[in-house]
């Protein structure tokens, strides 16, 4: 790998943790929904440039196309403002307990990659293309394939009884502007 | 590329997700803390996988499948949080507390 | 072909065993079937493992088995049938099955079609004891033997217990299983001290050292009384006898079985299999001599006294297994193993009959009993076949046995045998006042049974059912009857000096060793004893009757005066267990009971508390807030890797 | 390929993004007009008014950029963009002949397909930005509608990656041959439909039901902001045409005239589907909210997974 690609990927990852900081951050609620998109689409890229193009289309689609759709869907349901709103964040102090929690992790997590892994190099990542993932996950991998695929229709399942009005007990009685 | 690049950009994802998980009052916004945190952990496999040329792409088909879940989640969380709005009209996490023990009851 | 049919003859009552439990639950009526042909091929394995040993004069099959790495002396799955093993087999079969084909009447409850809900879990019991009794006669491995002699333990322990609603079984079970436990303690000493004596777990290996006078003297002795202990437990024998007469608690085909032709008699079976060891050494053979002595006639007084048909039985028992261990002692396992037979049949032939009679009545007690020769004809006549062979009346067995057993203490109150000679008068005198004592009690019995007026208030005082006592059913009659030959003529056997020694022989090498020349490997009456037993007999049969008579036919039993008390409850010898034994114990407990209480409660309790007061500082944090439990998570997270980082 | 070539490529990219999305938006004008018997622009340029497109886009340009008080200004300003740039990198994916796509990509079907679904994130974005009551409601149709439709998208997509044996565009019209027009035929109309319903057309129009809403998320959108968001639709038309006449219709394959003139059949085809979506806009009436979930979960979902059970059990037993 290029040093062109190292710059790239520093420039990518600065950018996801950029707006990662501003996801976590930002007083307008929506934003930090659109902060996220740019945070996993540099995410994205990264995995581009480490090979792993089909794992990278999956972040797009899945994580993109899918996940945000729902979290802003959930926003605008919930009556999400425009502007700032102050309701965002927990008290000061907290915030600070927070930020110390987070710090210190993070802390750790640098101290232990700095001291274990530094200096080692990626000369070249494994080809991550369709055909190599498909037969990864269908060869080594079905089993827990399976087993996810059975864990997705339950969240289905479990999602569809949580929101239905129509089962006894549960949902409130009063209802939501939306388009359902 | 040296491993320890994405190593931290993941790491900084990760502590940006957590601060945002410890800190935020809305829920839908404590779930995006959730989905930044586990793509630390994605970027991290994928970049173990890079450096290990692992020939059964065990990062990346482990990656996919935390991205599988990570969508279950939201989909289940997105659906409790709903409901906890439909209740309540409001989805600040620090007013649920009602499961936490009341002050005033003894042991019993 | 023998080998084969040594194999099967523990083997099939087992696999009877294990069918019956398996089948039980769902075809009852497959259990008495199964069980029965188990215990009949049994039979059949002994009856022909038997006609070999007669034609040829002593059977000697053995069969080896893998040997299981000890790293210490040989302990081998070995089998081995001898002429002794061959005879007892073919006993402890044949009354097995009689008892199998009897039980399946005396289960059955009135007006029921088949036995009761219990009688398969009794079968199988009963089949499995077959099975370890036949284990440990056929065991040429003092660990085989053992495996046996547990597992007959076990279940005597179940069959003892069966009626478990009823307190009385209840605590005769727990107190059978604890005695006998105590003397297995000793026997599996014992064997550890003679295996590594000898190199070898295996019975013969352990006899051969002795008669080669490889073993050290020392360790002889003290593993000949560590197996003493053993078999003073197993057969009931002072001052391990107590729990005999209790176990009359368990049904009573049960007692015919276990508590009088079989595992009592394995004690006397494992001295007559190893009396090599016990006639190596003076010690242990005084030890044998005198626990012989004291209990034949402490039990046969005892019994005298006994209130129940069935404790008198017990008692008798008891007193009769130490005629043979006074065989033993004085050198001739011949006519110990005679008596072991003639014993087992008519003992078991009167348990059959005393069940018969408590089937029938409803009770045990003499005192409900009476008259009823003329109610039960049929009973009445085997009955007093099994009495008079029990008094030691010639022709029939038990008289021809006995006067072997007299005979042999004869000799070695003369000085012809390894006992010494003092030790041989006691046991002579012991024997022949056991003789008058044991004619009496078996006079009494039969008279307050049978003779005099039926027991009016029987079923007022006891609430069953107003019918007149009758004869057995079929069942159990067959079985009576066919014990009641044995019972008769068994004793026939012993007219010929030669025949039975041939029967009983080893068949082997062991024959001739260094004590072949003292021991007794004939039979001998002699005159002075004979004619002493048969005048003692009378004068202990007639003073009974005599008194009866005196009496107005009452239970002459009352002519003891303040000692019938004493002898009804066997000397008391539980009340001096209970001041002595038990009361240390229960002295001793509370030192667990203290240290339980106040040393390891206060931990448990301080624990709760300490939970109870941390759960009190700690609810404070419970704000209910997920976000603060997830941060204090991840900070103790943190603070762990942190401390894994510092500590590297 | 050289930095020329790419550069040559690009431009000619950047020509049929313009172009074609203009041709379709004439012809949807001329066709509706002919079917409803009137004849549509006729003077704008001379012939049959083949300028008005360009007319409108020139008056587009002069109109005052409008921005609501309340409206959030960046996302208000950004959304146009996003909605429009998904189509652009899609359209560069798309191979109109033998080896002449602009990017070419292993995974080409996937990435189609991911990127698509960021369109919808624009007229989200822009139905919450405009701070009107109508705007969200659209936004939240437009989203609800979306990730109904992704999954027979997907599945339909799948059936034919499946019967191809690859995921690259390129590839899928290599192995494409004449008999998997019917073999694939269910797998294309759901294709087609699912298509209709991502992007916002009719019968599938209730995001921007002007008679229930006015125009849904483009509400408050005046001028140039709001031509872009007209181009994403016909450009979405564009790349519907161009994507159905890869995956079912054979790409740039015809009995004859294959040498060197492929992207002319894709060009063709590609107008005749988009004919047919314009043809499908006069005839049909607009669908209930309700109506549309069900005919997606009801209808669409099962028929995809049998289009893909019978493409997996034709690949085995072939």
């Amino acid at each position: 790998m290029n040093a062109a690609v190292t710059v790239v990927f520093a420039l990518l990852g600065v950018l996801a943790v950029g707006s990662a900081l501003l996801v976590v951050t930002t007083r307008q609620v929506v934003h930090a929904a659109l902060w996220l998109v740019v945070a996993l689409g540099a995410v994205a890229g990264c995995y581009l440039l480490l090979r792993a193009e089909f794992v990278a289309w999956v972040q797009v689609l899945v994580y993109v196309g899918a996940v945000v759709v729902l979290l802003l869907f959930a926003l605008m349901l919930t009556k999400a403002p425009i502007g700032v709103s102050e309701d965002l964040d927990a008290g000061l102090a907290q915030r600070v307990v927070a930020a110390m929690v987070a710090l210190a992790t993070g802390a750790l997590l640098v101290t232990v990659l700095v001291d274990g892994f530094s200096g080692e190099v990626i000369d070249q990542g494994a080809t991550g293309g369709a055909p190599a993932i498909g037969a990864s996950v269908f060869r080594s991998w079905v089993l827990p394939f399976e087993v996810l695929s059975v864990l997705l229709l339950a969240a289905l399942v479990g999602a569809i009884v949580l929101s239905r009005r129509d089962v006894p007990g549960a949902g409130a009685a009063d209802s939501v502007a939306g388009g359902r | 590329m040296p491993l320890l690049l994405p190593l931290l950009v993941a790491t900084g994802l990760f502590t940006a997700g957590l601060y945002g998980v410890l800190a935020r009052r809305n829920a839908v916004l404590v779930l995006m803390g959730v989905e930044l945190m586990l793509n630390a952990a994605n970027l991290m496999l994928v970049a173990f996988g890079a450096w290990l040329a692992d020939t059964l792409l065990a990062g990346q088909v482990l990656t996919l499948f935390v991205i599988t879940v990570a969508a279950a989640e939201v989909g289940l969380g997105l659906a409790i949080v709903l409901m906890v709005y439909r209740q309540r009209r409001s989805i600040a996490l620090d007013e649920m507390t009602d499961l936490h023990e009341s002050r005033t009851a003894g042991l019993s | 072909m023998s080998a084969v049919l040594v194999v099967l003859l523990p083997a099939l009552p087992f696999l009877a065993a294990v069918l019956a439990l398996s089948v039980g639950r769902a075809a009852p009526r497959l259990v008495a079937p199964t069980v029965i042909t188990g215990t009949a091929l049994a039979w059949l394995a002994a009856l022909g493992l038997l006609a070999g040993d007669i034609s040829s004069g002593g059977a000697n099959v053995s069969v080896a088995g893998p040997v299981v790495p000890t790293g210490g002396p040989r302990l081998g799955i070995d089998l081995h049938l001898d002429g002794l093993a061959a005879v007892v087999s073919f006993m402890v079969t044949t009354v097995a099955l009689a008892v199998q084909v009897y039980s399946t009447g005396y289960l059955r409850h009135d007006g029921h079609a088949r036995p009761g809900p219990r009688y398969p879990s009794y079968a199988a019991l009963v089949a499995v004891f077959t099975a370890a009794m036949l284990l440990v006669v056929v065991a040429d491995d003092l660990f085989v033997l053992i495996v046996g002699w547990e597992v007959m333990g076990a279940c005597s322990y179940f069959l003892i217990g069966h009626h478990w609603e009823e307190e009385g079984a209840r605590a005769a079970a727990v107190k059978a299983f604890v005695m006998t436990r105590i003397g297995d303690v000793g026997l599996l000493f014992g064997v550890f001290a003679l295996g590594v004596g000898a190199g070898s777990f295996g019975i013969r290996d352990v006899t051969a050292a002795v008669l080669s006078g490889r073993m050290a003297a020392s360790t002889l002795t003290a593993g000949g009384l560590l197996l003493l202990l053993g078999v003073v437990g197993k057969s009931a024998q002072f001052p391990l006898h107590s729990w005999l007469p209790d176990a009359m608690a368990g049904p009573t085909p049960v007692s015919a079985l276990i508590h009088a032709a079989t595992m009592v008699a394995a004690g006397v079976y494992l001295v007559a299999r190893m009396d090599e060891v016990f006639l190596a050494s003076s010690t242990t053979l005084v030890a044998l001599a005198l626990v012989a002595a004291i209990t034949m006639l402490g039990a046969a007084l005892a019994a005298l006294a006994q209130p129940d048909l069935k404790r008198v039985l017990a008692w008798s028992t008891v007193s009769q297994l130490a005629y043979m261990l006074a065989a033993l002692a004085a050198g001739s396992y011949v006519a110990a193993g005679f008596h072991l037979l003639t014993h087992a049949a008519f003992k078991a032939l009167l348990f059959l009959c005393a069940g018969a009679v408590a089937h029938t009545v409803g009770s045990t007690l003499l005192a409900d009993m009476g008259g009823l020769r003329r109610r039960m004809p049929l009973t009445a006549s085997v009955m007093a076949v099994g009495l008079l062979a029990l008094a030691g009346v010639p022709p029939l067995s038990g008289g021809f046995s006995k006067e072997a057993v007299l005979g042999a203490v004869e000799e070695a109150a003369l000085g012809h045998s390894p006992l010494p000679a003092w030790a041989g008068w006691v046991l002579l005198l012991s024997a022949l006042a056991t003789v008058a004592v044991t004619a009496a009690y078996t006079t009494r019995a039969w008279l307050l049974a049978f003779e005099g007026p039926e027991a009016a208030s029987r079923a007022a005082s006891h609430g069953v059912p107003v019918y007149p006592p009758t004869d057995p059913p079929a069942s159990m009659a067959g079985p009576m009857l066919l014990l009641a030959v044995p019972a008769a003529l068994l004793g026939l056997a012993g007219l010929s000096g030669s025949w039975l020694p041939s029967w009983l022989g080893r068949g082997g090498p062991g024959e001739t060793g260094v004590f072949a020349a003292a021991v007794e490997h004939t039979l001998s009456f002699g005159w002075v004893t004979t004619v002493a037993s048969l005048l003692l007999v009378a004068v202990g049969a007639g003073g009974t009757f005599l008194a009866w008579r005196s009496a107005g036919r009452t239970d002459p039993a009352l002519h003891l005066g303040r000692a019938r008390a004493l002898l009804t409850e066997g000397f008391r010898v539980d009340e001096v267990y209970q001041v002595t034994v038990v009361a240390a114990v229960q002295a001793l407990r509370a030192v667990p009971a203290w240290v339980d209480r106040d040393v390891i409660d206060v931990y448990v309790q301080g624990s709760a508390r300490t939970a109870t007061a941390l759960g009190r500082v700690l609810r404070v944090s419970q704000l209910g807030q997920v976000q603060v439990y997830i941060g204090m998570a991840l900070a103790g997270a943190t603070l762990v890797g942190l401390a894994a980082v510092v500590a590297r | 390929m050289s930095v020329l070539d790419l550069l040559l490529r690009l431009v000619l990219l950047l020509a049929c993004f313009l172009v074609l999305p203009l041709v379709v938006g004439q012809i949807e004008h001329k066709a509706m007009a002919h079917m409803q018997s009137r004849l549509g622009p006729m003077y704008a340029g001379g012939f049959h008014g083949w300028a008005q497109l360009v007319a409108d886009g020139v008056k587009f340009a002069q109109k005052e950029d409008v921005l609501p008080a309340a409206a959030d200004p960046w996302v208000f300003r950004l959304a146009p963009a996003l909605a429009l740039l998904p189509y652009l990198v899609v359209l560069a994916l798309i191979p109109v002949g033998a080896g002449q796509a602009v990017v070419s990509a292993d995974v080409g079907i996937f990435l189609v397909l991911a990127v698509m679904g960021i369109g919808i994130i624009g007229t989200v974005m822009a139905g919450w930005a405009s701070a009107n009551k109508f705007s969200v409601l659209g936004a939240l149709r437009a989203a609800a509608q979306l990730l109904s439709y992704e999954l027979p998208l997907v599945l339909a997509a799948a059936s034919v990656a499946m019967a191809a044996g690859t995921l690259s565009l390129p590839g899928i019209v290599e192995a494409w041959r004449p008999w998997w027009l019917l073999w694939q035929l269910p797998g294309a109309l759901i294709f087609l439909v699912a298509g209709l319903a991502e992007l916002s057309r009719s019968p599938f129009d209730m995001p921007v039901a002007e008679s229930e809403i006015i125009f849904g998320a483009y509400t408050e959108y005046a001028g140039l902001r709001f031509a872009l968001f007209l181009l994403a639709e016909y450009a979405g038309i564009v790349v519907l045409g161009a994507l159905t006449t890869v995956l079912f219709l054979g790409g740039w394959k015809w009995p004859f005239l294959v040498g060197g003139l492929g992207w002319l059949w894709t060009l063709v085809k590609t107008l005749a589907v988009a004919f047919l979506v314009i043809w499908l806009r006069v005839s049909l009436p607009r669908l209930r909210e309700d109506q549309l979930q069900r005919l997606a979960w009801a209808w669409l979902v099962p028929l995809a997974l049998v289009q893909l059970m019978i493409t997996g059990v034709v690949r085995v037993m072939g």
